[in-house]
């Protein structure tokens, strides 16, 4: 397979391109792996990666109902970033960004990765105060943080309305620098192209309808290709985590699914050059590099399993928006989708082990999973390969909730809608 | 002033008598009432409207519809510049101004059009196999980017606030017809026929749909005086509602559908104080869609050159505007229906030169065309056209059998693959699409919601079954909402039968070079990139589409998906329906975000709670703080004061004698019935049973799981009766909590709750002096023994009865509130500011409340942060053992208790006078190097002002017992301050309290 | 747009309403029988079906009555709703 | 009662102006304003078993029969009774009289709860021609005659605020609100109306 590179795309142009294979293979299902990872989306994808680079797996699987790629990863607001205030959550995402900053070379494959900045916008001083505290943890914790006055802001975010007819003033900002935006598209393919390099079967259209477990330890999956056997399963399908936990008996979860919308409007030129998030109600916009700004808000509400929303929490998405900067009014929404989301009791996610040996569980990353895409699939390939979690996802475990170990960043509780 | 040379004479439902004046780029024009900005411009022969995304090639008007891929423009100027909108849809307006865009100083000469000469080297996704650079970071990526994002996107936003306002409305009907063709039309006549509420919208200005360009007759009338008449019958019925100018956006969950009307766009300005578009929330019982069709393009070589139009377009322009956008036509097509295009346009006195027919039979319309001696080309396909950015000078054909190529001249391509039904509201529905292999569209399947599609959104072109399915469907919808079904006699038409359609996805390459074939024109996605895309293994449509960007520009792929899906089924060789399609989702066409945003922006953005005292904090010069919605004030600067000055006066003066300060946001939650003891008893950790009437007592309540949820002050007014006060921020949950427990959980307590939080304002006063001004203004004698700390009770204040005083503290100092009802709120507060006066009473914000209640050590929202608990906050002992509450038993989990959680503790600076700041992290070593050891963090800071120096409260691990006059490091990186301080206890002023009991 | 029929108000749009959550949670009762672990599952384990689910919600935006939806978390199709101290297929 | 030399000030004291604004049609305004203040605005909550006691006993203390029926208001000319919840109503009048105490004196604390809200509301009348198509601004309820007729009486969110709306006939709405909200209520309703030209009337 050809390595890509500005070279190979020269050539190709004077080849008609003719010379590019297949990114990934698409393979028959072998009877029995070593491995299999259930979800074709950025974590099992990625986690797959890992354990055929890092842990010396070879015979390695990844089950996808639909095509690659078509879960959470290719329909979020590709927002990545480490500025999170609880040590858990801080060490993890940081790892993730180093990841990250080294990614596109890392599986040859450009996944843009745009380190262009984010910005929480504050309204009052004590959502600045409450941001401060935020940087100065990620600060003493080593991680690039800086609290923004208001005419720093302005000088990121010259399109924010200014003008003190503003409902909830800008007081200033907290910035991430390094964080910013990848493709996410990308970041699937890319790991599906790695992983298939290093001999990992992805296999699309295979739907997990079952497992085999006796004795409390996994034997294998039913699928709709076939039953498959592995002493090692992992499961990594984001919003559906409870079905396909409870195929495997582990039933009523800490995790509801609800789903989140995002929407991108028309392609413009250059507008907004950084992450922005409003912090006086739930709005947060970004431009992708084709030209749209892409907008994401608060969850539906309500648990669902479809993959799209309600008009009232566009409409809401965009009040905030113009609210916030009044210049789009004139430019339109082009599109809107949603996605669904494996809320967790306290908002962060779970890389863990199950009471079922050889089962394990990588859920719960509400929405935020996609920049952890790395940082996850990298822990989740310790744990399973090593069947105990590495010290960076020691704390994400399942029976955290019933020993009240949480990590609630946002301090709501056992409300997931609230996270 | 250029001539309008392409306009036709006469004809067309233009009105001559008035002309309009428009520019396009730099020049000015003149065209009719009744003129979009596409019919205008091709009415003055401009070709070249536009450049395509990535290879910046020209472009010329494509369609005369919402599908148009290419004549995107930015319209109007200034603030009021929208980009990407489409020349197709703007109706003229006089004064126009429209320019060209994503292109460098001159349409003509973009200078980004040299990326055309480099498509070889710009195929699909090549930015995924390049520029990662030599070094593991981003930052040649990110370098090249910032290039990439400059070509890419389409039209450039202003940037400026947008000076037009929006609007929504909701509406109910028992039928909504989404569509005003005939299909539609004739539903909404036979569903309105016996009283059903209908509502037809209609996205043109006039409804009508295709019928107002062809040349049909029905019952023996023109096609247009039918389509008057129907209107006008519709609108003089009381329950028809006609929204024209309106485009159903999105069809969302149990048949709720979302409209756009532009209301003031075909003005220069929005009238008066109409806004500039409304959004329409429609709910309907049942739904018609009555959306039509969409012509699909031929894929042929340099197919993107401007003057290749859609042939259903080109009879639009001729028939309905009275445009004729070439002199030398050739239409190509693969049905009969763009025959009809080729008579228009000889009709209309162009030289048509010949019709390419990709199929070997006779269409029906044959004769007609040899009758006006226009050559047929039968089982033939245009293989490549020529041409400049002027447009396309000719095309060459290829017989399909092999053999026989031709050149022909021309300045206009008509051509049409064939009608794709609109199924984006459909589909949006829930309904899966199905393939109909006899017709080759996608047609509706089973319907998931009440609706039904009907005529050509139904993939039934021909006039006479729209209107019979139109008819039927009204019928049918009515008699499903409970009306009696009518069908509607339908009027008899002049139409022939249509011979069969055969669709060619791809022509043939011609002998020599491989001319680029677009498949999506806006975004240059041509079909060697699908092609690239199956060599690749991007062969699910979802992956091609997101691969190559095919359909997800503007248009959304109304002219490109099918056309793509089908190469790439080819490529595979599976069938169509195998393939499938990508999802459509809303909005069909783009929407502004103004219109989704509706009117409650700006300022209205969230309402403003104001107490009954806003003015006069006003009057008195406050300085206003968002406390969630609510306004309250924050300080009262006296001249050149800053907050600081402030808030250390007004505590000083409050502490020396007699401060006042409106509480009212607190919630109040008043309580009645012969359980409500019990009932606090559950849900506060401590005890409320024996609580004295005339008594109010401190309460905290858990969340289930354990922590620190609210807290408040409840008295009891009489046996069964107790108010309770809970924070601002938590007010309304609180209430709808208390209501869950009394309605789901405990439904047996015999307790009414009533937030009555809206009644009453509740003013503070404190300070030494407190007694002294609340005994001038009370009925009741306020002395200590009469009146001890924590009485409650009702009086009369300063005349008004029915009010409420409580000698409570939030300061620490010796103090009151009273509660009155609001509207007597201004008049009791104004005669305790006088009563006060002569103690020099001063007014303080929530600057002070929030410093005094930090010196006085009393926790708030910062320290109630949702991941602390009771014990933490140093109220643990408040827990009570002797009962069960809520959140009791989770809150004693080992991870909640136990030495090495962050508890609540005082903070000095050890210099004494260095200022703490909220938001700091502590420290242990002053010195080290991330990561650093955090052992708790600052969370309020204030000024002690007995005691003149800086203090603050936070958390640390351990608490006093582990820290008690230690000295740690405040630590805010953020701003390099780090300030050794010391650990005392929280309270900072009269520990004993003293004051609150004397 | 999802539509409620709350058991007194009728038939109104979801946004009256507040969400309540997975309403199979049966409230263990504050008495000092009741486990710990009882007390843990009510908070923090839920059904999360694909398919018919059991709700509370809130018409706080109505008559301010807590009820109980059976409602459909794939089509959102509203099954049917009840007061929330009643249960589902029986009516007040 | 208070001392009749205060006079009660409303939510709207600073901003309430009359006369006639926005796009009149030929000089005619297509919805009138008008702000009902100093109410007697009384809750009765009954408990559940005392329903129709508490009904027939409001009838006797207050003059006016409360309904069962969900979403319903009785008026007479001076005092309306309009439900609110299951079992719950508000009673209101222009003040005359004190309300609480005199339905306090019959309806007793076993069979109800009565509370005090007379304070607690923002009250506006909305009239004319094109009332319904304010309200329509701000509501998702089906506002057409049929089916938003004189005599219900629905709360719901309007413009983002609760809301209780009582339709008095064919083209006049109660429209009662939180007290706090008033001033932002007032300022959306003007703005919804202002397309259509709008008169802003004496208080009542
Ligand atoms: C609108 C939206 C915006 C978001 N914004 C951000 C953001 O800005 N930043 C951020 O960090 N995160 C964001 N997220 C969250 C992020 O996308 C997800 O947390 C993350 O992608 C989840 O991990 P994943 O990629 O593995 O999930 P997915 O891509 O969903 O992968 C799971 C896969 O499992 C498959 N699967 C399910 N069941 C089965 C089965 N039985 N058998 C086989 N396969 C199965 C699914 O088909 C799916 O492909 C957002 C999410 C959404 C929906
Ligand atoms: N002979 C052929 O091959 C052929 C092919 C296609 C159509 N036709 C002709 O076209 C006509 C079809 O009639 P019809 O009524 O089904 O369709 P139509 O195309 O005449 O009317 C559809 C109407 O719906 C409007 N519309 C579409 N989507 C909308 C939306 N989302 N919101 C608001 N408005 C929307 C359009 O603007 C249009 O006015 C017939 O006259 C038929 O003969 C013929
Ligand atoms: C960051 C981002 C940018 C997107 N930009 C576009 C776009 O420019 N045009 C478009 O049609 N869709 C765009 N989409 C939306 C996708 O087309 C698609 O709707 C989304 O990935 C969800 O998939 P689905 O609609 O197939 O369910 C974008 C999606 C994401 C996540
Ligand atoms: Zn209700």
């Amino acid at each position: 397979m050809s390595r890509y590179s500005a070279l190979e795309v020269l050539k190709g142009g004077l080849t008609g391109q003719k010379h590019w294979q297949r990114a990934w293979r698409d393979p028959e299902p072998k009877q029995e792996y070593d491995a299999i990872i259930i979800g074709g989306g950025g974590h099992g994808l990625a986690t797959a990666y890992y354990l055929a680079k890092l842990h010396g797996m070879s015979r390695i699987a990844v089950c996808e109902k639909g095509y690659l790629g078509g879960g959470n990863v290719g329909r979020n607001t590709t927002i990545v970033r480490s500025n999170y205030m609880l040590e858990d959550n801080a060490h993890f995402y940081e790892h993730g960004m180093k990841l990250w900053e080294e990614l596109s070379q890392d599986i040859n494959f450009n996944v843009m990765f745009s380190q262009r900045g984010i910005i929480n916008l504050a309204h009052s001083d004590a959502q600045m105060d409450a941001f401060a505290r935020r940087g100065n943890a990620m600060r003493l914790n080593g991680i690039d943080a800086e609290l923004l006055t208001r005419d720093q802001v302005k000088e990121h975010l010259p399109m924010l309305d200014y003008s003190g007819k503003a409902r909830f003033p800008v007081y200033g900002g907290l910035q991430q620098p390094r964080g910013g935006t990848a493709r996410h598209d990308a970041v699937a393919w890319g790991y599906a192209r790695a992983a298939d390099m290093l001999g990992v079967d992805i296999l699309q259209n295979c739907e997990v309808t079952g497992f085999d477990i006796h004795d409390g330890k996994v034997q294998g999956i039913q699928t709709t290709r076939g039953a498959i056997k592995s002493g090692k399963v992992g499961i990594a399908v984001a919003g559906n985590t409870s079905r396909v936990c409870a195929l495997a008996g582990l039933n009523r979860l800490p995790i509801e699914s609800h789903k989140l919308q995002a929407m991108v409007s028309e392609p413009l030129k250059p507008f907004i050059d950084t992450v922005c998030t409003f912090g006086a109600g739930h709005f947060y916009v970004s431009q992708s590099d084709k030209g749209g700004l892409v907008f994401g808000g608060d969850l539906d509400g309500y648990n669902s399993y479809a993959q799209r929303g309600n008009l009232p929490m566009v409409a809401h998405v965009l009040q905030c928006g113009m609210a916030l900067m009044p210049a789009i009014g004139r430019i339109r929404l082009l599109r809107h989708w949603a996605g669904v989301m494996d809320m967790s009791m306290d908002g962060s996610p779970i890389i863990s082990t199950t009471p079922v040996k050889g089962l394990y569980l990588n859920g719960g990353w509400c929405y935020g999973g996609f920049k952890a895409t790395p940082a996850s699939g990298w822990c989740f390939a310790h744990t399973v390969a090593q069947d105990r979690p590495h010290r960076l996802n020691e704390a994400f475990t399942l029976d955290r909730f019933e020993r009240g170990y949480l990590i609630d960043e946002k301090g709501v509780g056992p409300i997931p809608a609230l996270h | 002033m250029a001539t309008q040379s392409n306009r036709l004479p006469g004809g067309g439902e233009i009105d001559r008598g008035k002309p309009l004046t428009f520019r396009f780029d730099d020049k000015t024009y003149t065209g009719f009432q009744g003129d979009t900005l596409a019919s205008a411009l091709l009415a003055n022969n401009v070709k070249l409207v536009g450049r395509s995304f990535k290879y910046h090639r020209p472009r010329g008007v494509f369609s005369a519809g919402p599908e148009e891929p290419n004549a995107l423009v930015h319209l109007r100027s200034g603030d009021r510049q929208e980009p990407n909108t489409r020349a197709t849809m703007i109706e003229l307006y006089d004064g126009l101004i429209a320019e060209s865009q994503n292109r460098g100083k001159s349409l003509r000469n973009d200078p980004q059009r040299i990326n055309n000469l480099f498509k070889a080297f710009l195929p699909a996704g090549f930015y995924y196999k390049t520029f990662m650079g030599p070094f593991r970071n981003t930052r040649l990526w990110m370098f090249i980017e910032g290039f990439i994002r400059k070509s890419a996107g389409m039209g450039a936003a202003s940037g400026l606030p947008d000076p037009d306002h929006y609007d929504q409305m909701s509406r109910h009907c028992e039928i909504l017809v989404i569509g005003g063709g005939p299909a539609g039309l004739m539903a909404a006549k036979s569903a309105a026929a016996n009283g059903a509420r209908v509502i037809l919208v209609d996205d043109r200005a006039d409804p009508g749909g295709q019928l107002r360009y062809e040349q049909y007759e029905i019952d023996g009338k023109k096609g247009l005086d039918w389509i008057n008449e129907t209107v006008a019958g519709l609108e003089a019925m009381d329950n028809v509602f006609i929204l024209r100018r309106t485009t159903a956006f999105g069809y969302y969950d149990h048949n709720f559908i979302g409209c756009v009307e532009r209301v003031c766009d075909h003005l220069p300005e929005p009238e008066g104080n109409k806004p500039r578009q409304r959004v329409w929330n429609l709910q309907a019982g049942h739904v018609v869609l009555a959306t039509g069709s969409h012509e699909q393009p031929m894929v042929f070589g340099n197919n993107d050159l401007p003057g290749i139009m859609l042939a259903g377009a080109v009879r639009t322009y001729v028939n309905q505007y009275g445009v004729v956008p070439g002199k030398r036509a050739v239409v190509f097509t693969s049905c009969d229906d763009a025959y009809r295009t080729a008579i228009a346009l000889h009709d209309a006195g162009t030289t048509v030169v010949a019709l390419v027919d990709t199929r070997k039979l006779d269409s029906s319309y044959a004769q007609q065309l040899l009758d006006r001696k226009i050559r047929i080309i039968n089982d033939s396909a245009i293989v490549s056209a020529q041409g400049n950015a002027d447009g396309v000078t000719s095309v060459e054909v290829h017989s399909l059998s092999g053999g026989g190529a031709q050149r022909l001249d021309c300045d206009l391509v008509a051509m049409s693959n064939g009608w794709a039904p609109a199924l984006h509201l459909f589909s949006q529905s829930g309904g899966k699409t199905a393939w109909d292999a006899d017709r080759n569209i996608f047609v509706p399947g089973d319907s998931k919601q009440a609706e039904c599609s009907v005529g050509a959104a139904n993939g039934n072109f021909s006039l006479k079954t729209c209107l019979e399915e139109g008819s039927a469907a009204g019928a049918m919808a009515a008699s499903s909402t409970g009306f009696n079904t009518a069908v509607q006699a339908v009027p008899a038409v002049s139409e022939i039968h249509e011979s069969a359609y055969e669709p060619l996805w791809e022509c043939p390459d011609p002998a020599k070079g491989h001319p680029k074939k677009f498949v999506d024109h806006q975004d240059d996605v041509a079909v060697s990139d699908i092609q690239l895309a199956y060599r690749e293994g991007y062969i699910s449509v979802e992956h091609l589409k997101r691969y190559t960007t095919l359909g997800m520009g503007t248009d959304q792929g109304k002219t490109s998906n099918v056309p793509g899906l089908a190469i790439m089924a080819e490529a595979r060789g599976c069938s169509i329906p195998e393939a499938g399609h990508t999802t459509f989702r809303p909005p069909y066409t783009p929407v502004s975000m103004g219109a989704l945003g509706g009117a409650e922006t700006g300022e209205h953005y969230m309402p403003i709670r104001r107490t009954a005292i806003d003015s006069w904090h006003e009057e008195q010069g406050c300085k206003w703080i968002d406390a969630g919605i609510w306004r309250r004030p924050r300080y009262y600067p006296q001249s050149g004061e800053t907050i600081r000055d402030a808030f250390i006066r007004e505590t000083g003066m409050t502490r020396g004698s007699v401060g006042m300060c409106d509480v009212t946001t607190l919630g109040k939650i008043d309580l009645q019935g012969p359980d409500t003891a019990e009932f606090l008893e559950r849900i506060y950790i401590n005890h409320w049973m024996k609580l004295p009437v005339g008594k109010a007592r401190y309460g905290m309540m858990l969340r289930e799981d354990g922590i620190a949820y609210d807290d408040g002050v409840t008295s009891r007014m009489s046996e069964n009766h107790f108010v309770m006060t809970t924070t601002t921020a938590n007010a309304v949950k609180v209430m709808a909590n208390l209501e869950f427990y009394l309605q789901v959980i405990w439904p047996e307590l015999r307790v009414q709750v009533t937030s009555v939080t809206e009644q009453w304002s509740a003013i503070a006063v404190a300070g030494p002096n407190s007694r002294k001004v609340i005994q001038k203004i009370v009925d009741i004698d306020v002395s200590n023994e009469a009146f001890p700390f924590m009485g409650a009770s009702g009086c009369v204040a300063a005349g008004i009865p029915g009010c409420r005083l409580f000698r409570i503290s939030f300061s620490g100092e010796l103090a009151f509130e009273i509660n009155v009802p609001c509207d007597y709120a201004r008049y009791v507060c104004e005669k305790i500011y006088e009563a006060g006066r002569e103690f020099d009473i001063v007014p303080y914000g929530t600057e002070t409340l929030g410093n005094m209640r930090i010196e006085k050590g009393h926790v708030a929202g910062p320290e109630l942060d949702g991941r602390t608990t009771a014990d933490d906050l140093g109220l643990g002992m408040m827990m009570s053992k002797k009962k069960e509450f809520v959140g009791k038993r989770l809150a004693y989990r080992d991870s909640m208790t136990g030495e090495n959680r962050k508890k609540f503790v005082g903070f000095v600076p050890a210099d004494g006078k260095t200022p703490l700041k909220a938001g700091a992290q502590i420290v242990v070593n002053e010195n080290a190097a991330p990561p650093v050891e955090m052992i708790g963090h600052v969370t309020s800071t204030g000024y002690c002002v007995e005691h003149d120096h800086p203090i603050g409260l936070g958390l640390i691990r351990g608490g006093l017992d582990a820290w008690k006059d230690r000295v740690v490091y405040m630590s805010y990186p953020l701003r390099n301050i780090i300030v050794p301080m010391k650990v005392v206890s929280p309270v900072f002023v009269d520990p004993e309290g003293e004051r609150l009991h004397g | 747009m999802i539509r409620i029929n709350c058991p007194w108000c009728g038939e109104r749009n979801m946004v009256e309403f507040t969400y309540g959550g997975d309403a199979n949670n049966v409230y263990p009762g504050l008495s000092e029988e009741t486990s710990e672990k009882q007390y843990f599952e009510y908070t923090y384990l839920r059904d999360n079906p694909c398919g018919p689910h059991l709700e509370y919600w809130h018409h706080v935006n109505g008559c301010r009555q807590w009820i109980k939806v059976k409602r459909d978390t794939l089509t959102h199709e509203v099954i049917a709703t009840v007061p929330a101290d009643k249960p589902v297929g029986e009516k007040e | 009662m208070a001392d009749p030399a205060v006079k009660r000030r409303s939510a709207l004291f600073e901003i309430y102006r009359t006369g006639e604004f926005g796009d009149l049609v030929k000089g005619k305004a297509g919805v009138s304003i008008c702000e009902r203040h100093a109410l007697s605005i009384i809750q009765v909550a009954a408990w559940k078993d005392q329903t129709d006691a508490v009904i027939a006993t409001i009838e006797v203390a207050a003059g006016i029969k409360p309904s069962a029926e969900p979403c319903s208001a009785i008026s007479s000319e001076d005092i309306s009774a309009i439900w609110l919840g299951p079992a719950r109503w508000l009673i209101v009048e222009k003040e005359t009289r004190d309300l609480h105490a005199v339905i306090g004196a019959d309806v007793t604390a076993d069979m109800a709860a009565i509370t005090d809200q007379s304070h607690s509301r923002c009250v506006l009348r909305l009239s004319g021609p094109q009332s319904r198509n304010v309200l329509r601004k701000g509501t998702t309820l089906d506002m057409d005659p049929g089916h938003f007729a004189p005599g219900d009486a629905r709360t719901t969110s309007l413009f983002h605020m609760n809301a209780l709306i009582h339709c008095l006939d064919e083209e006049t709405f109660d429209i009662y609100v939180a007290r706090s909200f008033g001033q932002s209520f007032y300022e959306v309703i003007i703005h919804a109306a202002a397309e259509y030209g709008y008169q802003v009337a004496d208080r009542i």
